[in-house]
């Protein structure tokens, strides 16, 4: 599973792109951002407030009970500030 | 159309482009976004505009196909930049042109709407206090939220 | 600013023109009108726009200082044109420039409603049955009169 | 008094412009226009409906019921269809 972080998740992360493998019991987005706060202490920083993150599944807007399924991009970054 | 571009573009040139041998259209109402140098109070030099490729083309289409099923439009034009910007630069244009007044402006106006809370770009400011990420705009998600059918 | 011509202008370069200078602006929303081919079912060669020199500029520099005296704008044009023009030509152009995107539509939307019932503009229209006065609609009344102040 | 005619208001009275000399009893715009009636039959065509025509006064859009002074620009004509 492919993991892409943008803003500042990517600076708190220390990285833009990781392919993770996570456990059979991560089936959905909200289980997989717990997961994803043990990689590191910058992992846990930057998903310490989910209230400020946002989520996307194969470059569609998620919510945090989407379903995962192998293969699947899965994308971290804060509310969006285009326009 | 929809396009994602470093470069800058000719606001006249695309609208005279989207229009052409259509002679359906009655209005063509058009957006432009501009780099503005005050953010907060704080002074911008500059901005950075990051965006998630591909991702950000799904969203810019789906936000045109979705005007296009809701207003009676000739012809709709969405372009976004990103990389670095300065003060004044231009940002983004959306268009949308019918034969209708009120449907090209209302188009328009949701183009704008729905892009800036569902399109996944985000700005990093170089402030006096240094470089800081935008943080999004309650008004942003009101904008977007009064477009949602009822 | 105002302008009432003959001569075609450049949408494009007049935004520029418009908001060149100014990095407070963040956004400018601009509506073009074209002629169209078809009204009221007829087939239409060309138009002649006639107008009344003196009372069309009096009128058009009155709804822009209304416009700026109902939301904080940093700049607006109004670019109108008479005489002879062909389906697919510019008729038109209002534009507002704001720190506001919400008031850059307002006023823009505005500047053409105003315009539509109170610029003394006049199509004559060669249809397939000869020339004809264009009748005034009674949507764009209704238009205007959402911009009634309570 | 100048008087200017346009659109088709100007083609049925068959004047662009012309200048009257209306009597003292014609002190507002809605006389001026009966007024003007029996001026030709143009004029009596053209304002036979008044709900279809329009009136400025110096160049300012006004009501029947608007005065009228010497040296007045009095404008006659359709609602207007620009834009």
């Amino acid at each position: 599973m492919k993991i892409l972080y943008f803003a500042w998740l990517r600076a708190r992360t220390g990285c833009a792109q990781e392919e993770v493998s996570p456990p059979a019991d991560v089936t959905n987005v909200g289980a997989l951002l717990e997961w994803l706060k043990q990689r590191s202490p910058g992992h846990k920083e930057a998903l310490a407030d989910l209230t400020v993150v946002r989520t996307a599944v194969n470059q569609e807007h998620v919510q945090l009970d989407h379903p995962l399924k192998a293969g699947d991009e899965v994308a971290l970054f804060p509310p969006v500030t285009g326009g | 159309m929809i396009r994602v571009q470093r470069e800058d573009f000719d606001t006249g040139a695309e609208l005279q482009k989207l229009t052409a041998g259509n002679t359906q259209i009655g209005g063509v109402t058009c957006f432009v976004g501009v780099v503005r140098d005050m953010a907060g109070g704080s002074h911008i030099g500059a901005m950075t505009l990051e965006h998630y490729p591909g991702m950000t083309e799904k969203q810019l289409m789906a936000i045109e196909a979705e005007a296009r099923r809701r207003w009676p439009l000739d012809a709709t034009l969405i372009i976004h930049r990103y990389g670095r910007l300065d003060p004044g630069d231009r940002i983004v244009m959306c268009a949308a042109a019918s034969s209708h007044r009120e449907a090209s402006f209302e188009a328009c106006h949701f183009l704008i709407d729905y892009l800036k809370t569902k399109a996944p770009f985000w700005k990093l400011e170089d402030t006096e206090k240094g470089a800081k990420w935008v943080a999004a705009e309650a008004r942003d998600n009101k904008a977007a939220a009064r477009w949602l059918e009822k």
